[in-house]
């Protein structure tokens, strides 16, 4: 009945939904401000896609659990008891009840709080009390937790998928595969430890951050206030100056992939020099830096202060799981307008402690420094696009530019150019148009094995 | 008001110098305060208390006025602000926070701030610290603690919030009567829950 | 556009929705979880059955009026000057604003403090101002308030009904009628008095509550802290012990009648010695039983003391008036996931004072001890139910089971059978399937009599 | 699914379906509780006719800005730096940030935030950085900011409306023109100056704004603390006392307008003796009278000291604009059950200080003593309409009364009717009626002129 | 408590006399009172400080327990209650305020709630006023100045609400002990956005 | 600290004895110092005043870190804790409350959450006592009143709220300058209202 505009009312008579709202060059607002599509989004993309759940060094040992949502679920990420990781829907299979109240912990069980029904960290039933008064039910997997069907561990990135004819997670990650081993491997095999997940709550339709993850064209102006204060106290050509001017011409790059992966490389301008001597001081940074070279020599402290600023790449792998800096970020949406973004903090095993002490540090500058602004923005832009009447989110920027160049595993452009968001859309838009069902009835048929 | 305070010490934007006074003995150190928050010692004589009151006023009035020039003041030289991502406080070295920063990085939130371009701060979130439970007692001559419910209420965007925290603070003995901040720590309710906008300085 | 499973695929092409909501053995999630489920039961269930909306001691004498809810309508329960009671909309007949902004009071009549309207306890039009301007209405009943208009007092219990079909609330009661007479005549005639109503407000659909009262699976286990507490601090063998072990052996056990009500009986076990001596103590305990003992002797003490302690049965008249103990529970739907409970403490006219102040204690002991481990428990299973692809409430306990008696006026179960359950969603499942329509126009016709 | 009552039933089969809910004597309360109405109101009525924005005192100078909503658009109201006036969506062409984040100021360009695009305060872009990646869009005028097409001043008030076709802004206001200049022209050229404009937020649909504002009936009842502590401490006779008794049989009346405009005088009763004689006093009255008298003469001051008080109309001018005492009102639509209303002080330049400050302090008293307790009255109402049973609004107060006077520019009717009402939703029905389409693409093609 | 407040001065419902004392002098002074909220001066002794906290928490007690006739004996005759409707207060002759109340009218307000028919006030907003951050100054020898956080927390119809504001009262000596307040004004942290139902006393 | 807290006299879990405290005169005392929290009486002395207020800081922050077993050590041994369901309190022996609690009862409270099953505290209420606007009274030698301003803000299961109270103590002196509660009367702003998980110790 309130149908505003002449676009809208074409897109209630067309036949091609998916195919109006999701255009080469621009997306329709009702994309991000729609609440029938965000609850179909979480059946379309987040149950059909691989999803991003968590790390395995937040569950490192046997009987460790996290809860987390999973496009909105909520769920239990454990370790069984034979180290095997399992996603578990939170809720009990006799009346609902989440059997799992706790944010994290260790336990060899979970004991639902209203009846008792008990359950591994498989997801197996140990017990149902009094259960003679069910011997109607077939199945003893009848009383099992219902699960995530397929789960992977990518190189201790954990996802799960409830679309049971998902590719292979590596033929998924396609392209994007080579730069996020290019991230993990950055330490000669130091592994990554997640050290505190600081989540921040923003008003605004999740994929603005993943819009804004392939966005070289936002930072020498959403972050003025931070390339202004860091020439005024600490000179030129400090950490994120090389997004001055035209950044087109600079060194960085982005490059996209199927399946709605991309990453956008800093690393040319960023590490051209030393990332460490651009950077913006940390508190202790002089006393640890005296100390390292003390200890390890001018040459292997300059080598291993490298390792304590950010990886210099922006990497999306579709949907919901990026890497900026150093840090693991999990995009968690909660409505139309309601996202919860996990900062996921990284240490490295094997590093001198003086590195993971100023990693933690630098971990702390951009959130506080950059990304507040950026958030500042998603929101505004939430509340904009609330305005019927201006339909459109721009994402032509070098649309068909003869700079495009076609390599063997993706596309690479211009640091600026929006092939970003049309590789996330076009990904976004098949899924959105499929039909998806999901049925994990089988889970509860059958025996437990 | 602290006499120390009112004798202005930093121009922001000047260069700053090396910042060395952040190694393991001051995590230390922290941790071993933050641990003790929950018992307070003998309380300080009326007159010394009045005294502090009257700086943890001050310091909420600067905040609450947007003058954070002259809140920087408050602290000295060596000062430490920090907010705990948890609600037991970790060791920050290896665990991150919402914020721990020294007074270089101190000076460039307010720089930020004062470029004009902070759009997390453009509107400025405003602020009404509100302080209770005020206990203060002393840990040797010179070192004052002190432990508050510190409640923020907050507006901004035509939102209100209010932010229920343990405000510590430990202060350094200046002259006879004169004391300054070395650690501000504020230790959210929800200190491990996702947090909205908290840009400006809590 | 959101269809996420098989079955609710299904649900949208199947002809009988509420045969397929409501199976003997399960209930779909979305009868707690869909708001427009939940409309439609303001209408069709707390439109068409025998609502319980007070006590008649709340409004003991003529002019007493207290306001409610009913099904969600704004009320107000009066006792006019001739000392009848309505059930009145707080809707002023003139522009629909609330005539009455009290909780509770007395008054000869509602000024509305709009335009002054007025109307006494009986809704009737007591005098609107300049009334010649509204020559054109032709009835003198235009002015006054609407009401539901069948209200009953059975035996201190207000219920009123929209349905002008409804039975005469005795033939409704059906065979729990003999189980709520007896909660009534525990005390030789001595009258029941309301004596405060905590209300509690709770996150779950309102279902939660009723389900909860026939659930004698439970207790063991939600309430585990408090008999673990009390065995701890009291020894074995106090009040409520009875539900450990294989409480399906016990004496107790539910009865299901028509109409959707039923009870739960304790009395077996919790009567068998002295309920009074059982009884986790109350503040005072010692110093009023010396007291009755030394004024009334004994063994009279001891009678009386007996009457101090809940009564040991759970009823459910459906669809919102429970008795628990010695309270009387209203269950008062506000949202699909938001109810208030109102819990009316009681006294007992003509017993003595001490026995009325051990009561008042007894009845804080059960809502702080045990409620509250309820109450989580439906908000948990709130949250579980919201995951789409676990679709089923269990209600299959003692499914058919042969232990079931069918006696004359009702059917006799297990104490831990779902047959409770299963009773009340029959009768939901027969309401919601018929078509309601509620029609009060009548009252604004014709001449006030 | 919810349908309750026969009427809403019959609605939903009828076709005319705002031939049904606005009827002649009577309104149906889905008009003020249904969010679906609401978000069509916002497009057909707020979308078509001429809306009120604000004063041109608020923007005196070139550059001036101020943000508002416009039917629920964020919207800026600007003066450009040559003093025209344009009302732009705040909402960049881009990806759609809100670019002005300020509630008021001054400025030469709006820079968005997140990208850096600007924008003169005529909408049109003034720099897109890098925009050569954009060579792609033909038009220039693609970087504009849109804004309402049609915008115009009357006489200092602004007005805008999306329709185009929507007739010249003094043939709109038809008959309210001749009130509406008398209004304006009370100072013999003294101009009217915002001085403030604090806003209330209020928990009721925002017709029960303007319906009150044609309410002759409700002052006595509804401002009853007002009058009696007024007559208590001030005597008999004050300002507002001629609402008393039937109001019908005194000087006042009401004049109802084509295109739903109307207005109450009050004049005939207020200025019969001298208004401020009769005013409740202000802080500072007899200092500043004093003061007048001492000034100007006796004579000078008396005629000064009429303007301190209010206008003795209540004007409405369809559909936000209401002029009320001294003060202008803006009501601002938020959500079906959520409306802002912002009561904008005036002074008047050319007037002495004295009376300024009088009546700064007169504008300050009816809102606190008065307004309060219709607000409390509109959410009342907002509440009892919840109630689905009970269907109707009246509206029919001196209904085809033999009173009602015809004249040449409206009809003139007793104080106390609903005509007000009555043609207010004439034209609501109407507008509602329409089909409405709202096409701003044009904006957006050719060059910028 | 105060000695004068106990003496009742005044019973609602007389007929008032005429109120001359709101003047220009009275507006510029209270332009120039607003502008000095952002410093506190030194700090009256402890026993001072005492009796003033005792005088402020009578205030929130009676206004708490809707004892408006009595709260109004806690003001000196040409009292003024102001609650501006800008973050930063202007000129109350020029720009329209929430409230600027002399005693007249303040007792107009209280007089309208008793008439019994005032339904913004049926049932009344229940509140608690709490004092935070108490600064208390003298201005020559007669005159206190008294910052505050006032933090007011309100119930009314099922909706709870808090209402961040700086409290800021201006005291005059009656005796030598014994204070009462002139000015009572309240800053609302979102004093410039739209407000509910503010009718009863802040 | 009080000294009588310190030596801790209960351990939970033992049978405890009965409690023969709890009669009509109790109830009688109850209802009159329930009625009589709407005057303060001449304040106590400084010195006084400090002491009482470092019990009550102390209080709240045993509470607010889960440290019920120490919280009950401040209690006398006949001690009451009162949340009337009313906004005037009723006689208790005619109408139902919240929670009146004599000492069996309270420990009986906190032992049901030391098994490690009290649902409803799984997680725990977080909360934050805040006391504003003391004030502390002397009733006969050996007796104080304190009322209180009591701000709760709590946080659990992803909501925050905050829970305005007057908040009532009657302490008895333990030795000269050694006190402990004997009540605890949390008067809720919505005490008649609904409430929501209040399950935690107010
Ligand atoms: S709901 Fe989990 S055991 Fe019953
Ligand atoms: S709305 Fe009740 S009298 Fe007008
Ligand atoms: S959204 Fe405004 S410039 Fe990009
Ligand atoms: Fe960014
Ligand atoms: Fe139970
Ligand atoms: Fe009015």
């Amino acid at each position: 009945m309130s149908v505003t505009t002449l676009a809208e009312h074409k897109r209630n008579d067309i036949a091609d939904k998916w195919g109006f709202v999701v255009h080469p060059s621009r997306i329709h607002r009702s994309v991000y401000t729609d609440g029938d599509i965000f609850k179909r989004e979480m059946v379309n993309i987040f149950g059909s896609a691989w999803v991003f759940v968590g790390h395995e060094s937040e569950i490192p040992n046997a009987n460790d659990f996290i809860t987390r949502r999973f496009g909105g679920r909520p769920v239990i990420l454990t370790r069984d008891s034979t180290g095997e990781i399992h996603v578990l829907f939170n809720r009990c299979a006799h009346k609902g009840a989440k059997v799992c109240r706790a944010d994290r912990g260790s336990t060899k069980m979970f004991v639902c709080p209203y009846h008792a029904w008990s359950y591994n960290l498989s997801g197996r039933s140990v017990s149902v009390p009094l259960r003679d008064a069910y011997r109607h039910h077939r199945s003893s997997r009848r009383y099992n937790l219902l699960q995530v069907p397929r789960v992977t561990s990518y190189r201790g990135f954990i996802f799960g998928t409830l679309n049971s004819e998902a590719p292979e997670i590596e033929a998924y990650l396609a392209g994007v595969r080579s730069p996020f081993d290019d991230w993990i491997d950055r330490y000669d095999g130091g592994a990554i430890v997640v050290t505190g997940t600081p989540r921040y709550r923003i008003a605004a339709n999740w994929k603005f951050v993943t819009d804004n993850q392939g966005d070289g064209y936002h930072p020498a102006y959403s972050h003025l206030s931070l390339l202004s204060m860091t020439s005024q106290r600490y000179g030129a050509d400090r950490d994120m100056s090389y997004f001055g001017g035209n950044v087109d011409e600079s060194r960085m790059f982005v490059k996209c992939f199927d399946n709605g992966h991309f990453y956008v490389d800093q690393r040319p301008e960023m590490f051209a020099d030393s990332a460490w001597a651009a950077q913006r001081p940390q508190p202790g940074r002089e006393h640890y830096e005296a100390e390292l070279q003390s200890r390890y020599g001018e040459q292997e402290a300059k080598r291993l202060l490298e390792l304590a600023v950010g990886a210099g790449m922006n990497l999306n792998i579709f949907p919901n799981l990026l890497l900026i800096g150093n840090q693991i970020q999990l995009v968690d949406p909660i409505a139309v307008d309601k996202t919860d973004v996990w900062w996921f903090a990284t240490s490295v095993a094997d590093l001198p402690d003086e590195i993971n002490t100023l990693r933690m540090r630098t971990q702390e500058d951009f959130p506080m420094f950059g990304e507040v602004d950026d958030v500042e923005n998603f929101e505004a832009c939430q509340e904009g696009l609330g305005i019927k009447e201006d339909e459109w989110v721009d994402c032509s920027r070098h649309l068909n530019s003869p700079t495009e160049v076609q390599e063997q595993d993706g596309i690479r452009a211009l640091v600026t150019s929006d092939l970003t968001m049309r590789t996330f859309y076009r990904e976004w838009q098949r899924l959105m148009r499929s039909e998806v069902r999901i049925d994990l009835s089988n889970q509860r048929q059958g025996k437990n094995g | 008001m602290s006499a120390s305070a009112s004798k202005k010490r930093h121009l922001l934007g000047e260069h700053p110098g090396p910042s060395t006074y952040v190694d393991d003995a001051l995590y230390d150190r922290l941790l071993k305060i933050s641990a003790q928050w929950s018992e307070a010692g003998l309380a300080v004589p009326a007159s010394q208390a009045a005294t502090v009151t009257a700086l943890l006023n001050q310091e909420c009035r600067l905040l609450d006025g947007g003058r954070f020039e002259e809140w920087l003041n408050l602290f000295v030289e060596h000062c430490i602000y920090w907010i705990p991502s948890d609600v037991v406080p970790q060791d920050p070295r290896r665990e991150i926070t919402w914020e721990l920063q020294d007074r270089r990085r101190l000076e460039d939130r307010v720089a930020r701030i004062r470029t004009g371009h902070a759009f997390s701060q453009i509107p400025p979130t405003r602020t009404r610290h509100c302080l209770s439970n005020i206990e203060i007692w002393a840990v040797g001559a010179d070192e004052l603690r002190v432990r508050t419910n510190l409640t923020i209420h907050t507006y901004r965007k035509g939102k209100q919030q209010t932010l229920p925290c343990m405000g510590g603070y430990v202060l350094q003995r200046q002259a006879e009567d004169d004391w300054l901040i070395e650690l501000k720590q504020i230790n959210l309710i929800d200190a491990d829950q996702a947090q909205g906008n908290i840009s400006f300085f809590l």
